[in-house]
């Protein structure tokens, strides 16, 4: 078992998805139990992975049982095991969340397909974080993007416009990326990670390296919605149903920034990453633009799904500021950031999701005396809009810590005044939001019959408070966290 | 005559990039979607030229099956340069497939718009989503 | 393969792409794609990969063509560009 | 408009070709050892043959040889058919997709395994493909139309009526 | 200096913080149960507190560390002769504001009370926070918990110009404090690699270890405009804008917590983290002392024109805060001991004035400086005890408040400021101007025939406010009186932080 | 748009010619694709699976994972095409 759980967490999502569908076509009950089942048996094996990761070093799994450069290897590291961990969290959380709501959101008979799909994104998603090989790395990204498109074509009736153009891009990501294996294969002859990582460094002056890197990076970009590339994601986001949204909101731009990661770190080596190319100043320049950005644009929203969108675009900035920096406060800032954020925004999404469950809509002007109906779900949500602003205690401010004292390091004032202008902004978006649910009083005047507590279900709420409080026990956990997983990924030489 | 052979020596690239601008370009600047999955079927189509293109060698190699001869010779008889390079074959039959489904899944979505708004022309949907907002 | 074809072939494939991205009639556009995924497919049986050049047959020139225009008649054949 | 003499004749033809095309799509999967082909374009010969008969006859007519149901339920088995050699591979003690250690409950020796892993895993490959891209087409055609609510599409037209919707 | 380690401050803290899950969970089952609660937790901390007290004015320190979160970035707790200054202040005026609030609400039958009391205990639980805090992330933290925590308490009547002015207070508070004082504390710890206090002052050693001037100097600037709380100017408008919140609310806010968070946290950043001889060295001390005696004269003139009672409070708080500041800026042992003596001072005059202000509110409707002629004999406690609130305010000798300006002008003139001393002089006389009139008028001027007030009360005889009111202000103007008589206990502790923090002169 | 697109189609183009020049020349046997990984493949695939057709061989079991992702991807998109294009009973 133990040494199997790279392969089988997952083979297990795929072939529980295979069989989801014949399954549903017998009982369509039966769907949602099986889904469960699959997203918890893949925490269970990230757990056991992460342990032995912990324990007993680096995975290497091989595929069919071929050594690693002629066959595919799963080469599991700290970084790894740390992101698989947060996407089989986070897929096992809003698999739970997900009845009610797709049950309102969907028509009937989607609903098989809905989980079917839903597994095979998650198993894409793993599929990304263990492999070891660049081009099963583009399988999988494929198999996470397709699903992704679909799950995000079934939203509202603005969905299929946001999912074409969202489809566009993200070919154009994945294309540059397959071209960025080319180049690497044209001069290397291998697509092994650890193999490359071998044997690039000698080959760091040819112009096809550059050119790879550059073609990766884009192609990366454009997957995370890095500014100026992120036009997609608003308007995906924004129309895809909650449950797609939150998931996808908080693993997709993760799980790229991985990649971004593995390739700028792992492939490369840092001091060519950082060094033979401007890419501090390029990526770290763009960052900033996109934290300002994102910002300005949430605070010019009107519905709550695209005003988190718009800052999600921000907080993708933070997390390729902290790689750019080049130090390592700055990428454990990035990698304990990824964490943070991914639980912020499936949080601030599932709620949106709960809200928009009761009320039908989720126009910021409108919502009223939300505080009442609904207190436990508000009271989460100013947990996680607080975490997002970055005050401590909560987990939120630990990463932009790090990601601050990288900055510092680095010397890069501006985006040190970035990073904390950026944060004034969220702050005020989220308080605005804060303030209309809670204390505006409602306008059509009936205010003295005080609302009923009118709270989502249990299998709603649940993951809602759970995702919520670990924001809380994540922040005082920060410390360990990056003792036992986030200082080993740092690359050396920082 | 360098360049010359430089060109010539190269000439499966010089058409992939072409091909590659041919398809990006439509991707992007193609108002009619489309055209927008033509112009992606056709830089996938170019990035598979190029891997195939790294494939190829000189000097007598064929296609990557296993002559009879080779094999009455015995296994052990088999080497290298004999046969073409297998692995971006293989590479670029994957990647083929993920062209497909990925054309598959644009044009269903592609279909679902045409639902919707009864044309494919982007400026012609934006106004139509222009005056639903008014 | 002789070279000379091999161009014949590149370029005929470049014109086909290029027609098929300005011809203003999307199913023509669908066929040429089909005529491109074809001539594709003979580049490489040149180029020796035939596993390749035989997957593109069947799927780039036959089962997208049909999928392309299998769609194209239940939306309109019109386009601006 | 097609006329019934035309359509007489293709008719004929594809009655003729529809078994040689799914006789060659079979071939195709089965020896893909040894020549071109394998899985994946055996399954796309099978699916385009299936294709030709939509276009001849129509979708009804069609869907008769293989319901909807039938055919998602193909494609999930082919999928799981790979990743069931693959699972069975780690039951029998190897790593995810080691064929060598099926030669456990195949009477042959361990490379021979590998032969027998890629010919299973190609009849998924094959069966899921073939499924896949009859679906995709299927409801492309169809519009995503339900069985018995094509009542307008009439028998002798099939997909090419609707040309004249246009 | 000998070093305890103790859960008591935890125990301090949680005593609230439990108290707010009480109050959230029965809040709506029963009023009584629900203050008893807030006036159970009240007590018991102030024991808890008080129980500290004779180990610290031994010169014990006692520590304890909640939590290492990651290098940098410790939980801990460190009372030391300043801490539990602030904290026995914070905790005595809490039990006399539940009480004052208790009445407050009631009478005027306000709505969510339940979310009212939680944050008015996570507010002091915050409060002890900062107080106790041995480095400044834990400062930091409880820094901002009482701003997100008394923001729902200024909005509570979420009328447009209560959440008009909350937002202006939340969006000051947190602003400055994410954009300045988090920037000053990763710059601090970016220079020396910790966050802990000292006695000597944290960044002491920094220049000796090739920090340049430059830096210190932008650090010590961001920490002044970071804590806003302190409200220097410019950065004072949010709390004229706080106004609009409840009186008790007021009184909380401008007393004890809020802005006396801001002018402790000031006092340990000028001596903790960047220590006297430091700030002597580069100067910043004078440059300070020379901002707030601006602020001083400033907001004095700007209270003289006020109408609204509780804004001209604002305001004298806005420059009273600025006399802590001034002091402690002047760097000389009485100025420190001075600056020190007046949180206290002040918080027990102005706590009164806000508390009469209050009853004034309840008993008669009136906010308006120009309303209240001859109100002193419908409310004469009420209107005694804004009296000797006010005198303390200007700093007469009987009262309180004359200690610490007394102090302070010493330590003026130990630093050779001369112009300090006129500042002072000014000052009081300015104080004088602003508060006079109102116990003038209320006492000696005839009540103006009020006509929309004719609901037929004889206007012979007492209008107070309820007893549970009245009795809380007369107590603090008491403590005002008494503060003078025997500041003892207030005056030791002061004297403990100057032997610390200079060093034993 | 067209500008932009004109602009980034330049780049990319200028980009790809760029490198182009320090590619291996095209047939090189000795190229590193040609020498470093796949000279395995051809010398050893009768030995080790008895699979005359290399590329199948490759493909389904040298690098049969990849394929087993091909697979799913194709999967993928026919759930997809069925869950998009079906008309449910509401539309």
């Amino acid at each position: 078992m133990k040494e199997q759980a790279p392969a089988l967490i997952i083979a297990i999502p795929l072939l529980i998805s295979f069989i989801n569908i014949p399954v549903g076509l017998l009982r369509r009950s039966l769907c949602y139990p099986l889904t469960i089942i699959a997203t918890f048996s893949c925490l269970y094996l990230s757990f056991i992975i992460a342990d032995t990761v912990i324990n007993s070093g680096n995975i290497s799994y091989r595929l069919g049982g071929w050594e690693p450069p002629w066959g595919i290897e799963y080469a599991i590291d700290h970084l790894n095991a740390y992101m698989l961990i947060i996407v089989s969290l986070v897929s096992f959380v809003v698999s739970v969340y997900s009845k009610k709501s797709i049950e309102k959101e969907l028509a009937r008979e989607k609903i098989i397909y809905f989980y079917t799909i839903y597994l095979l994104l998650v198993a894409g998603l793993l599929g990304i974080l263990a492999t070891g090989d660049l081009f099963n790395l583009f399988v999988f990204l494929e198999i996470a993007s397709l699903a992704g498109y679909a799950l995000v074509a079934i939203g509202d009736k603005r969905a299929p416009l946001a999912t074409f153009n969202y489809i566009i891009m993200g070919t154009i990501g994945a294309c540059f990326y397959l071209l960025g294996v080319g180049y690497l294969y044209i001069v290397t002859g291998s697509l092994n990670i650890a193999d490359l990582t071998k044997l690039l460094p000698p080959l760091y002056h040819s112009r096809v390296v550059l050119v790879a890197f550059a073609f990766f990076i884009v192609g990366v970009a454009i997957k995370i919605a890095l500014f100026p590339l992120h036009t997609w994601l608003p308007d995906a986001y924004t129309h895809a149903p909650s449950t797609v949204s939150a998931f996808v909101a908080a693993t997709m731009t993760k799980v790229g920034a991985y990649a971004m990661i593995r390739i700028m770190f792992t492939v490369f080596e840092p001091s060519f990453s950082l060094e033979t190319l401007p890419t501090t100043e390029i990526l770290g320049w763009v960052a900033s633009a996109a934290m300002m950005f994102g910002c300005i644009m949430a605070l010019a929203q009107n519905d709550l799904k695209r005003m988190l969108a718009y800052i999600l675009v921000a907080e993708v900035g933070y997390i390729v500021m902290g790689v750019s920096v080049g130090n390592r406060e700055g990428f454990t800032g990035s990698v304990l950031h990824i964490l943070n954020d991914s639980f912020m925004m499936v949080s601030l999404f599932l709620i949106t999701g709960a809200i928009m469950y009761k009320e039908g809509h989720r126009n910021i002007n409108n919502l009223f005396s939300l505080h009442k109906k609904m207190p436990i779900t508000m009271g989460c949500f100013i947990i996680a809009a607080i975490s997002m602003v970055g005050v401590p205690p909560t987990a939120g401010f630990f990463s932009k810590w790090y990601l601050i004292l990288g900055a510092i390091d680095a010397q890069k004032w501006f985006f040190v005044a970035f990073l904390l202008l950026s944060s004034l902004m969220v702050a005020v978006a989220f308080f605005r939001i804060i303030q209309s649910t809670f204390f505006k009083p409602s306008e059509n005047h009936n205010a003295h019959e005080e609302p009923l507590r009118d709270e989502v279900p249990f299998s709603m709420l649940l993951p809602i408070v759970v995702i919520t409080v670990s924001l809380l026990i994540i922040g005082f956990l920060s410390g360990q966290i990056i003792d036992s997983l986030i200082q080993h990924t740092v690359p050396k030489g920082f | 005559m360098d360049t010359m052979d430089f060109i010539i020596g190269k000439y499966n690239y010089w058409i992939y990039i072409v091909l590659m601008m041919i398809g990006f370009y439509a991707m992007i600047a193609k108002n009619n979607f489309a055209k927008k999955i033509v112009g992606m079927n056709i830089f996938q189509t170019a990035i598979i030229l190029f891997f195939i293109s790294t494939a190829s060698k000189t000097g007598g190699a064929t296609i990557p099956i296993i002559k009879s001869e080779h094999l009455a010779a015995g296994a052990q008889a088999i080497t290298a340069p004999q046969y073409l390079n297998p692995l971006p074959h293989v590479l670029m039959l994957t990647a083929i497939v993920v062209m497909v489904s990925t054309f598959g899944v644009a044009l269903a979505v592609l279909m679902m718009l045409y639902r919707k708004y009864r044309t494919l022309e982007e400026d012609e949907i934006m106004a139509i989503l222009k005056m639903e907002k008014d | 393969m002789i070279w000379q074809l091999d161009i014949l072939i590149l370029l005929i494939v470049v014109i086909c792409a290029i027609a098929s991205i300005t011809v203003k009639d999307i199913l023509s556009s669908a066929l040429l794609l089909g005529a491109y995924s074809f001539l594709m497919c003979l580049l490489w049986t040149g180029m020796g990969a035939v596993d390749v050049a035989f997957t593109e047959a069947a799927v780039g020139a036959g089962i997208s063509t049909a999928f392309f225009i299998g769609a194209v008649f239940h939306m309109t054949r019109r386009t601006k560009d | 408009m097609i006329n019934r003499y035309e359509n007489v004749v293709i008719e004929t033809v594809s009655r003729l070709l529809v078994p040689a095309l799914q006789l060659f799509g079979l071939y195709v999967i089965a020896h893909g050892h040894g020549s071109p082909g394998g899985g994946f374009q055996g399954g796309c010969i099978l699916a385009a043959s299936f294709i030709l008969m939509v276009i001849a006859y129509d979708i009804r007519v069609a869907k008769s040889h293989m319901s909807e149901n039938l055919n998602t339920i193909l494609c999930c088995l082919g999928v799981f058919i790979y990743g069931g050699i693959g699972l069975l591979c780690v039951i029998l003690g190897g790593n995810f997709l080691d064929y060598s250690v099926l030669h456990k409950i195949l009477p042959v020796d361990p490379v021979k395994a590998r032969y027998m892993g890629i010919l299973g895993v190609e009849i998924g490959v094959g069966m899921a493909v073939m499924a896949v891209m009859i679906s995709i087409f299927l409801n492309i055609a169809s519009r995503g139309e339900h069985e018995g609510h094509e009542n307008s599409v009439s028998v002798s037209a099939g997909v090419s009526d609707r040309r004249n919707n246009e | 200096m000998e070093t305890i380690t103790s859960i008591t401050p935890i125990i301090i803290i949680s005593t609230s913080l439990v108290a707010t899950f009480l109050i959230f969970f029965t809040g709506d089952m029963s009023k009584n149960l629900r203050e008893a609660w807030t006036i159970l937790a009240a007590i018991i901390k102030f024991g808890f507190v008080m129980s500290m007290l004779p180990l610290i004015l031994e010169g014990k320190i006692i520590e304890y560390t909640v939590i290492s979160i990651v290098p940098g970035l410790t939980i801990q707790f460190k009372v030391d002769a300043l801490g539990i200054f602030f904290a026995i202040l914070a905790s005595f005026l809490w039990i006399i504001t539940s009480f004052y609030s208790i009445g407050y609400m009631r009478s005027l039958n306000e709505h969510a009370q339940t979310r009212y009391f939680c944050c008015f205990a996570i507010a002091l639980s915050a409060t002890m926070g900062v107080a106790m805090s041995g480095n400044m992330f834990t400062t930091f933290l409880f820094y901002e918990i009482i701003t997100l925590c008394t923001y729902p308490l200024v909005a509570h009547k979420e009328t447009p110009e209560a959440l008009q002015g909350a937002r202006r207070y939340i969006a000051y508070l947190l602003g400055t404090s994410i954009a300045f004082q988090l920037t000053a504390v990763f710059l601090t710890y970016s220079a020396v690699g910790t966050l802990d206090f000292s006695d000597k002052g944290l960044l002491n050693n920094a220049r000796a270890a090739g920090i340049s001037d430059l830096f210190l100097t932008i650090t010590f600037v961001l920490y002044m405009a970071g804590i806003t709380k302190a409200a220097l100017m410019p950065f004072h408008s949010w709390l004229p804008a706080a106004m609009v919140a409840p009186t008790p609310v007021s009184a909380l806010l401008h007393a004890v917590a809020v802005v006396k968070t801001g002018v402790f946290v000031v006092v340990k950043v000028v001596l903790h983290v960047f220590g006297v001889n430091l700030l002597t060295e580069l100067g910043l001390g004078t440059a300070l002392a020379y901002v707030a005696s601006f602020t001083i004269i400033v907001a004095s003139v700007i209270a003289l024109k006020q109408n609204n009672l509780k804004a001209r409070l604002a305001y004298s708080t806005v420059s009273q805060l600025s006399y802590v500041i001034l002091g402690v800026a002047l760097l000389t042992p009485s100025a420190i001991a001075g600056s020190i003596m007046h949180i206290v001072l002040h918080a027990f005059g102005k706590i009164t004035l806000f508390f009469t202000a209050g009853a004034i509110y309840v008993a008669a409707h009136k906010t308006e400086i120009s309303q209240l002629d001859g109100i002193g004999k419908k409310m004469p406690f009420t209107m005694a005890a804004f009296t000797l609130g006010s005198l303390s305010m200007i700093g007469i000798p009987p009262l309180g408040g004359f200690l610490s300006k007394w102090y302070i002008g010493i330590g003026a003139l130990e630093a050779h400021q001369l112009p300090i001393i006129a500042v002072l002089v000014g000052s009081t006389i300015l104080n004088a101007c602003y508060f006079l009139p109102i116990v003038y008028a209320a006492f000696f001027k005839e009540a103006k025939h009020d006509e929309h007030h004719g609901h037929g009360h004889s206007r012979h005889g007492f209008e107070e406010a309820p007893a549970i009111m009245v009795i809380p202000l007369v107590l603090t103007a008491i403590g005002a009186v008494a503060l003078f008589i025997a500041p003892s206990i207030f005056l030791d502790l002061a004297r403990l932080v100057v032997t610390s923090v200079t060093g034993g002169n | 748009m067209k500008i932009i697109a004109f602009f980034a189609t330049f780049i990319t183009g200028f980009l790809l010619i760029y490198a182009t020049v320090d590619m291996p020349d095209w047939g090189d046997p000795n190229s590193p694709p040609n020498a470093h990984v796949s000279p395995r493949y051809i010398e050893k695939v009768i030995l080790e699976t008895a699979t005359p057709n290399i590329v199948t061989a490759v493909l389904a079991d040298y690098r049969g994972y990849d394929t087993f992702g091909e697979s799913v991807v194709i999967f993928t998109a026919g759930i997809i095409c069925l869950m998009l294009l079906r008309r449910t009973s509401d539309d």
